[in-house]
Parts: structure tokens; C-alpha cells; sequence
């Protein structure tokens, strides 16, 4: 396990297109290890804030390190899982096999396990993009797990699992983060939210409303927007 | 027509000149095309990924390339090459391997160009995907020229074309000597000097035809492929 | 339709502005091997014919494409080869020797090998020579296949001998180290015709103008301008339109 | 070299003979670009998109037209437009138009060929959503080309290179007429075959001037485009 | 409003890939208007099937007729929201006038209110595919619901969007079928099946193992399966 790249702090990030500010000024720090769950309505930013942390969107303005490091020089201790993830067009076996190449080499056989983790081990030789919604959203998972990172960012990982195989990657992931890695986990689901969260950060309209503990968030949202989305209240 | 009449006779009695021609023009045309391809389809890929100041001009170039005419291709290589030249000590002039290298300066841009745009599309969709495995320089390269295996050969096959049917360039740097480096363009260039335009065009439908050949050889391998793995 | 060897000495851009203030015609210059000229204008795509190769130029009227032939003008061909000379070409007493002495030594010799006006030339001058090239070719007999240019492009750039028309070695800008090693023989001597085209061959001849422009080559004034035709001091053609062809040469 | 310099000394005196020349080449080849794209653009994608019998076999003849040697389309454009051809009467032999009808035979098939596999690859994407939402025939046909535009003018950046640097067609149905069918091409063929190689190199250098400017122009206002819509 | 599609019958549908049946002998009639939700984990089939329903498959064997017609007949009739929406790389409103060209001439102000529907008024003249994840689904079920189809398929329609949207996707996919719109949905999503659903079809491994009316199926599943895809229990 690398080292910590906590805490991770930013600073006044803000990010607009045209007249819009998609980003406007967040200020976040992320001290405690464990799983932080971020929540808010679509198109509130969530995705974005993660590419920013995640180097692949340089913002406007503000500033972002995790621990000693920046987005970008902190990279390869990184994973992410995308909204929509991108496979390659090769079989499912292979595109572990390329995300790992080192491995792939001295042990094939934690390929094999990191599918069978995700229950895909009689998938290994499918072309991948042939793999149905969940199964591709689970392979995924699967290689980005494979990197054992110091901070897993996780977008909607299990939007399109069955119950099953949300409860399978749930406690992979919790299993992960018990091993010391930091999960910022991005989920419009608040059964899973209240399974997996120790903190919960709500964004709403590009800014930071409420950064809580878990259970508080739950319990006495403090602000009218986090309370009103957690009743499914319109709030577009 | 008694012009392909001809043509189909000169192939029916395996007539040994023409043969001797059409090898030469298949030999010294995908001798270029794998020089080119090893140079060019890297070149074309890495501009495709890579981002640094003078990288869009460098693009821009290439395609400009793509309309070098052949004859100014012809002439580099043959000052080049000449006794005179730098490297004339060589004494590649008028042989196969000075058509090859005028080819491969002709075709090189053209495959280089085509395989940056469609590199550049799959970019779009691997791009974050990379960035976030930390796929960079080499291996990204090849996964790219892996992944994009079926969309390239179309760009192959038009460096093929273009080499197959050139003859501004080779006849400058060849010289169309008979039994030396003569190839089927040049010919057809002598058959219509001459007048015979019928021969001329019959020679012409055997390249066309050669040249289908190949093409229907690489489509065709890339189609079993692509149901082999239905990727 | 004319013959490559004019186009490249440069004698048109020479003539045609004189052609047109004088009497107002208009030519297009369609500069390919003699034998596609004449090919070209059997299909009527041309309406006078400047060539040279007097047996195909007979053919030619005597199958009925050309109203009739005229002698125009001749200029002489000579032999190219490197100023080394290898095989001792300069010293020979005639055409015949000069070939068999490019045989004997193995020097390389480019021929067109295009059914040109000149590679017939050639051609004929190894038949009187005794020598049969096309056992050597490939070898030291290489054929270009390609217009004089080309040809002494490829001969001068492998020190090979080359048979050339004066007027196109005189203008040729890429002599490298090559020079007249032969030259003044009978045998090499050079003529060249003009034919107007058949009209009732071919209806859509513009038959007023090439019979203008044939007239004007052949008349004093055409001559005369063919005749103060200069490249770097040096007239490439001499306008023979009033003699009769006869075998006596004046050589230079 | 002062192969440059005297071509850069006719460029700055706006050598009319020059200007003259270099304007019925880039003429010739826009004129023939732009019927060419007419027809290929939409033939290529509907080609990608349309599943018929014979179809594979028609992408095939297409790659394998990308290598028709220039000469021979002269030479059929030659005898289509000779006097004694069949469109003989339209006494357009050894004029621009016969040079544009030659450069859009030749480059036709090379836009289609590449613009079949550019618009193959966005069909895997939308071929599922067109079919659902019926979007089918020429409103397919205008949607890819529309959605593919950026990808496409690499293509057709492709058939101009070809069209530009094109001699061999163009010289025997253009004829290299001095003041009426000389192009840049010819022209240096022509210097060549005279053995003025440092002209003819030069004036090589001044057409790739205006190949490049002609790639820049196109290139930028793709950019310009891609900017403006962020699409 | 088109004509009924109903009854859908399907006979004996089999696909295969290689020795692996997809679709093993699907049997399937639904004659009763209102909403069918297909449940069942990942890989099952569910996917497939609803592809082979809109034409977009052809299958090894078997049959399937909606009303009088097959299904490349009645495709116009029909109306697909995929898993993975794909958007034309053009404006978010020129998405919808693409999609109903007739309706963008005679009364724009429909597209606009179609919009506004799916609350992305805001977002009309932002290019489709720089939306975020849920503000593209909620696009494509717009674009869907323009053609007032007869028959409406949607595959896992609300998986990436926040409680609200789901919400708001739900009243607009149970207004569409009072007015007559036979809607069959795909979903992982036990709350929504229970909110909507008249009907369940239960796949698993490529094949149907219940069909049951909502409440009976969610009080008394038949099968252990669907009991223990109910429980999240693990049956991959
Ligand atoms: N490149 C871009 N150009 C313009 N607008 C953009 C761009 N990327 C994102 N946006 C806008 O920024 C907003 C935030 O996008 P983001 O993807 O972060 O939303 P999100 O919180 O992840 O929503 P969801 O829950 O739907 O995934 C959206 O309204 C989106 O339309
Ligand atoms: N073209 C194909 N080739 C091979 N296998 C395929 C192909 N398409 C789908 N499959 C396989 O068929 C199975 C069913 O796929 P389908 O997409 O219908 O699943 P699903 O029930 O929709 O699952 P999910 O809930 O994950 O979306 C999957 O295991 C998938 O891997
Ligand atoms: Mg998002
Ligand atoms: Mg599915």
C-alpha cells in the first residue's frame, strides 16, 4: 500500500464554461481516512470534482494537493472508476491484463481472481464491450482495484448492479478501504450512502453545502437542500 | 476490346516480361509500404496522443505532404542519390531500392496523416481511461495501433494505392530500364509514348486487377479476424 | 501534336509569339514521342503534325490522315557520353566503330527505347553496326523508355552513353559531367516534317488555321525564325523547307 | 540553392507566367475536389451504412480504385474525350475541363474508400439509436456526414493532395499546353525533362507553399469550428 | 396515439454466442396495457431480450409478434431509451428536433416544453454530450417519449439519476402509459419496480422464470431465485 495522500485539501476550485460556473469556489478538506460518500442532484458538479482531483481537468482557478502531492504527480497512486467505464477491445482477461502488466507477467493468477472477485471469472475471455452493462461496470471495478491505490474515486460504480453485485462490490470496496486506501465514492443511492459512508459531502449547484459525519447527514441534514433531495423533493 | 485481348493474352502465356514487371512493381511497392507503415503509423499515433507547442503544426505538415508531387519526390531522391549527391557513393540510382526509397518519402505523410485522424477518434473515447492507468509513450502507442487495427488498414491500403499506381517518382529515380526497373506504371507511361494506347490500358486493367487482389487479401484478413474475435 | 525534342529545346516559345503577330493564329502545343503524335492524330486529336520519322511520316499521308508531308527543317544527332570517355567513342572514325567500341569496352549505353523518331535513329544505327543491344538489356544496354530528357538525366547521372538531338543536348540543363563525345557524322543526320492533318479524315480539323500555320513554317519568314533560333549562342535548327532532301550533308 | 531562389525571385516579382500557372492548378484541383466530394462523401457513407448483397464487394473495388494508376484514367479520359471518342464533340480535349474530369475520376474513389471507414466507425456508435428512432436513406446519409465533418476533412484533405500533386492524368488529357492546361505539375515534369532541376525543384517548393496554405486554411477553420461549438 | 401493440407474444426465442445460450427458450405473453418491469441480475438476458423486442436483434429461433406486426414492423410504433443513451454530437435541443423533424417545423414549442419536462430547459443549447451523466438520460427519455410511441422500452431509464429525477422520470413514464403507452422497463431498482410495476418478468440466465402480477411477486416470489434476488443475495 503506497502512502497516505492525506489529507487532501482544496482550496477555492472553480471551473465555468461560458457564463456558467460549473464549479464555483469549493472548498473541501478530507482529513479522515475511510469511505467519503459524495451526494447531489444531477449535474450538481460531483463528476467534475473528481476529474479535478483526479488531474483530468485543470480548474480555473483554486488548488488542489493531496498530501505532499498535486492531482496530476499523485496519479499513479490513484484509481477511478468512470460514470461510463471504458473497456478496451479486447476480451475481459486482457484488459486486466493491461491495466496490470507487471502482474500479468509474475502472477497471472491474481488476474484470475480479481474476475472471480467480481464474479466474472467465466466472462475472462469475452470480448469485453460484448460484457452486458453490469458486467462491464464490474470489470471495471475489478481493474481498478487491481492497482491496490491509496485513494479509490468511485463515479456511480454500482448505478447498474443488481442487488447482489452491489452488495459484492460494497463490501469489496469496504474491504479495500479497511487496508488503508482512501474511497471518495460518488452515489445517488442513499441505501448504499448509509451502508458504506463514514462522511457525506453534498454538492449543489457546483458549491459545497454540507460536508457531515454519516449519521448526522442522515439524521438532521442541516441544510433544506440536502433534506429536501434525501425526501426525493425536486430540486432541479 | 483487342486491348485487353492483349493484356490477357500476355498473361495467358505467362509471357515471362510481364511478369518480370508486375513482380517488381508488387515487390518494390510493399517493401515500401512495411518501411512506411513501421515509420508512419507510430508517427501518425503519437501526434495523435501527444500534446506539445508546434504539435498541431507538425500535423498540418503531414497533410500538407499528402499533396507532394511525385516528380519533386523523384528529384529530391534522385540529387540525392545521384553521383554527385551526398550519398551517390552508394550507387542506388536507377535500382529498385532507389524507387523504394522514393516511395516511401511519398507515402509515408499520406499513411501518417490518415492514421492520425483515426487515432485521434479513439483518443476521444480512450483518452481519461489511459491517463488514469497511467498508459503513456510506447505502450500507449501500440495499444492504440492495437485497438485500431481494423480502421487502419483502410489507411493502409491507400499508402498501397498510391504506391502501386505512383510514376512520377519512380520513373525519375528508376529510370524505367527495361529488365532493370521497369514496373508496370512505367510501362503503361511507355506504351502511351508510344501510342499503343490499347496495351496501355490493358496493362493498366492487369494492375487494377493486381492491385484488387491485394486489397481483397488484406480486407479479407482483416474480416476473419474480426469475426474470430468478435471484439 | 510534336515531337518532345522541339518542346524541351524551347524552339516553340520561340516561334509562336512571331506566328501570331504575324498571322494571327493561335497554336497549341501537344509536346509528346513521335509516335504518339502520330497515333494521337490518326484519332484527329491534333491538326498539324511536327515530327520526325520520315518512313512513319510517308505512312501517314499515304494512308490518307495527312493532306501532304513537307521537309521543315533538320538539326543532327549526337552522341553524349562522359568526358572520360571510356570507350574511346571521340577517336572513332564513324557511327558504326563508335557503337562497337561502347560494345567492345562494356560501357553502359541509355537508349529511349520509346519508338521515338530518335530510338528508330538509334535502333537503325545498330543494325548497321552489327550489334544486336537486346541481349545486354538491363545489363549495359538500358532502356528508359522515356522522352530525351529523362533519357539523358538517366545517362548522365550513370555515365552511360546517350544518342540525343543536338538541339535537345544544347538546351538540357543538367549536363553534369557529360559532353559531345561523337557528333558530325552523316548517318546523324536529323529531319524533321510537318503534315497538316486530313480534313476529310477528320471533319473536325480546324483546317483554316493548321493550313496558315504549315504554310508559315514553310514560308520565308517561318524559316527565317526557325533559323535565328539560338540557345547560348548556338542555333539548333536549320530550316530546309526549298531544298529536296539529299544525302549529302553539310557537316559541322 | 539558387533553385530557390530563382523561384522565390519569380514568386516576388509576380512572375505573371508563374501566378498563371500556379492559379489553373489550384483551380483545377478545388473544382475537382469539390465535384469529387459531391459524390463520394455521400457514396462513401452510404456504403457504410446500408447492408445489401454485393456491398463488401463494392468497398472493395473502392479500396482497390485508390491505387488506379493515374495514367491509365488519363488514358480513358483521353479516349472518352478524344475527337474520335464518344464525347469527342464536346471538343473538351487539352482544356481545364478535361484536366478536372481526369482529377475526379482519380480521386473519387481514395475520399470514398476513407470516408466509408471514417463513417463505419461513428455507425457502430449511433446504428442502434438511428434504427430506433427510423432515421434512414439520404437524412442518415446528411446526420453522418454532419455529425463526422471534422473526421471527414482529412479525407478529403487526402483527395486534394491527390488532386494537387497529380501529373500523370493531367498531362496527357491536359497536354501541358503553355498558357492553357499548364499546371504546376507539368510544368515541373517539363523542367525536368529539360533538365532544369533546380527550377523544377523550386517550383516543386512553391506548390507545396500552396499545398500548405490551402491545408492551413482548411485546418483552421476546422479548428475555428471545433472551438466555436465545443461539440 | 398509434395503434395497440398488444398482445406481445413471444415463442421459444433462443440466442446463442459460441456454446453459450443467451436466450434459452424465451416464452413471454403480455396482454395487459399499464407497465411490465423485467427484473433479474446482470447478464441475465434482460437487455437482450428488449433488443430483440425493438427489431435491433435477430434471434437464432424462435418468434415474436406484437399486435399483427414483427418487430422491424411496428419499429415506428416503438420507442427505445438504452442503457447507454447515445447522443448526436450537436445541441441538446437540436437532439430532439433531429429526432422529430416534423414536430421542430410545425410546432417548436413542443421540443422546448419536452424539455422542460425533464427539467433541462437551462441546458437547450449545450452540447448533448457535455451534459453530466443523468442530465443525458433524462435527454434521451425525452427524445423517446417524443414519438408518443405505442410501445416504449427502457433499459435501466433512471439508473444514474438523483431521487428527484427518478421521481419526476417516473410521473411522466406513468403519465405516457394512462394515455395508452404499452411501457415495458427494465430496472434494478426494487423501490421503483414497486412504485410502478403491474407486472414482473423475472429472468435469470436467460430465461423466464416468473411472471407474476407487482404485488404478488414482491409479497410471495415463486421461485427461491427471485426470492434471493430480492434479499440481495448472491446468485451470480
Ligand atoms: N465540458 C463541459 N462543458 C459545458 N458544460 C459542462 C461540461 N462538463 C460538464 N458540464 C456541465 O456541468 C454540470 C456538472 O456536471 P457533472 O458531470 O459534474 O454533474 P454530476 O454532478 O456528476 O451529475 P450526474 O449526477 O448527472 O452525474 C452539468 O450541468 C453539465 O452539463
Ligand atoms: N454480442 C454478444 N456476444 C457475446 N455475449 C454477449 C453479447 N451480448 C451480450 N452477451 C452476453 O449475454 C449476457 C446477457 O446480456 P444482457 O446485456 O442482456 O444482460 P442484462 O440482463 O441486460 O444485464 P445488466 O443488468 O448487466 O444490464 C451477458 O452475460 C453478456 O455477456
Ligand atoms: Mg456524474
Ligand atoms: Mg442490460
Amino acid at each position: 500500500m503506497p502512502d497516505s495522500l492525506l489529507p487532501i485539501r482544496i482550496r477555492d476550485l472553480r471551473l465555468s464554461k461560458g457564463d456558467r460556473a460549473l464549479l464555483a469556489g469549493i472548498n473541501l478538506t478530507i482529513e479522515d481516512p475511510g469511505i467519503t460518500v459524495i451526494m447531489g442532484p444531477n449535474g450538481a458538479g460531483k463528476t467534475l470534482l473528481l476529474r479535478c482531483l483526479h488531474g483530468l481537468i485543470k480548474p480555473d482557478r483554486g488548488q488542489i494537493t493531496l498530501g505532499p502531492l498535486g492531482p496530476e504527480s499523485s496519479r499513479d497512486q490513484q484509481a477511478m472508476v468512470f460514470q461510463h467505464p471504458v473497456l478496451l477491445r479486447r476480451t475481459a482477461l486482457q484488459n486486466l491484463a493491461f491495466a496490470a502488466p507487471e502482474l500479468a507477467r509474475s502472477e497471472p493468477q491474481r488476474l484470475i481472481s480479481a474476475l472471480a472477485a467480481v464474479h466474472l471469472a467465466d466472462r475472462a475471455d469475452q470480448p469485453a464491450r460484448m460484457l452486458s452493462g453490469g458486467e462491464q461496470q464490474r470489470l471495471a471495478l475489478a481493474r481498478a482495484l487491481l492497482s491496490q491505490p491509496a485513494l479509490l474515486l468511485l463515479d456511480e460504480a454500482t448505478a447498474s448492479l443488481d442487488p447482489a453485485s452491489v452488495l459484492v462490490i460494497e463490501s469489496l470496496v469496504k474491504a479495500q478501504s479497511a487496508q488503508g486506501t482512501k474511497v471518495i465514492l460518488i452515489s445517488h443511492d442513499q441505501g448504499q450512502a448509509r451502508r458504506l459512508a463514514d462522511e457525506i459531502v453534498f454538492i449543489s449547484d457546483g458549491q459545497i453545502t454540507e460536508q457531515s459525519p454519516a449519521d448526522s447527514f442522515f439524521s438532521a441534514p442541516r441544510t433544506p437542500m440536502a433534506r429536501a433531495y434525501l425526501a426525493g423533493e425536486i430540486l432541479l | 476490346m483487342n486491348a485487353l485481348a492483349e493484356a490477357f493474352r500476355l498473361i495467358i502465356t505467362l509471357d515471362a516480361d510481364l511478369f518480370e514487371i508486375l513482380w517488381l512493381s508488387i515487390r518494390v511497392s510493399l517493401i515500401a509500404l512495411a518501411i512506411s507503415a513501421v515509420i508512419s503509423l507510430p508517427l501518425g499515433t503519437w501526434l495523435a496522443i501527444t500534446r506539445f507547442p508546434g504539435r498541431k503544426f507538425c500535423i498540418l505538415v503531414l497533410n500538407a505532404l499528402m499533396g507532394m508531387p511525385p516528380v519533386v519526390v523523384g528529384l529530391m531522391v534522385y540529387l540525392l542519390l545521384s553521383r554527385s549527391g551526398p550519398l551517390g557513393w552508394m550507387g542506388l540510382l536507377y535500382t529498385p531500392t532507389a524507387m523504394i526509397i522514393a516511395q516511401v518519402v511519398l507515402i509515408t505523410p499520406i499513411i501518417a496523416a490518415l492514421s492520425n485522424q483515426v487515432i485521434e477518434n479513439l483518443h476521444q473515447e480512450y483518452r481519461d481511461t489511459f491517463y488514469s492507468m497511467g498508459v503513456t509513450g510506447r505502450r500507449a502507442v501500440v495499444a492504440y495501433l492495437v485497438d485500431a487495427r481494423y480502421a487502419l488498414t483502410t489507411c493502409i491500403l491507400a499508402g498501397f494505392g498510391r504506391a502501386i499506381a505512383e510514376v512520377g517518382a519512380v520513373i525519375i529515380v528508376g529510370g524505367n530500364i527495361d529488365h532493370l526497373t521497369r514496373v508496370m506504371t512505367t510501362a503503361i507511361a511507355l506504351e502511351t509514348s508510344k501510342g499503343n494506347l490499347s496495351l496501355a490500358l490493358g496493362l493498366g486493367a492487369v494492375l487494377l486487377a493486381l492491385s484488387l487482389l491485394v486489397n481483397a487479401l488484406v480486407i479479407g484478413v482483416r474480416e476473419y479476424a474480426a469475426k474470430r474475435q468478435y471484439a | 501534336q510534336s515531337t518532345t525534342s522541339t518542346e524541351n529545346s524551347g524552339l516553340y516559345d520561340h516561334l509562336m509569339p512571331i506566328l501570331e503577330r504575324e498571322t494571327g493564329v493561335k497554336v497549341n502545343v501537344v509536346a509528346v514521342g513521335t509516335g504518339q503524335a502520330i497515333k494521337n492524330a490518326m484519332r484527329c486529336d491534333g491538326d498539324v503534325l511536327l515530327v520526325h520519322s520520315r518512313p512513319d511520316e510517308e505512312k501517314f499521308v499515304a494512308d490518307g490522315y495527312g493532306d501532304y508531308r513537307r521537309d521543315l527543317m533538320y538539326n543532327d544527332f549526337v552522341i553524349i557520353g562522359p568526358k572520360a570517355d571510356p570507350a574511346r567513342v571521340a577517336g572513332a572514325a564513324n557511327v558504326t566503330e563508335a557503337l562497337q567500341r561502347i560494345r567492345e569496352t562494356g560501357a553502359r549505353f541509355a537508349s529511349r527505347g520509346d519508338d521515338s523518331g530518335t530510338h528508330k535513329k538509334e535502333r537503325l544505327l545498330w543494325q548497321e553496326a552489327a550489334i544486336d543491344p537486346d541481349a545486354g538489356s538491363g545489363q549495359w544496354y538500358l532502356e528508359t523508355g522515356s522522352g530525351m530528357g529523362a533519357t539523358l538525366n538517366t545517362g548522365v547521372s550513370l555515365g552511360a552513353y546517350v544518342l540525343s538531338d543536338r538541339a535537345t543536348w544544347i538546351s538540357f540543363g543538367n549536363k553534369q559531367d557529360s559532353t559531345i563525345v561523337f557528333e558530325g557524322a552523316p548517318p546523324l543526320f536529323n529531319q524533321y516534317g510537318v503534315i497538316p492533318v486530313n480534313a476529310g479524315k477528320c471533319p473536325t480539323v480546324n483546317r483554316e488555321a493548321a493550313e496558315i500555320f504549315a504554310n508559315w513554317l514553310l514560308s520565308e519568314s517561318g524559316q527565317a525564325a526557325i533559323g535565328a533560333y539560338q540557345v547560348k549562342g548556338k542555333q539548333l535548327f536549320v530550316p530546309n523547307a526549298n531544298h529536296k532532301l539529299n544525302s549529302s550533308i553539310e557537316s559541322k
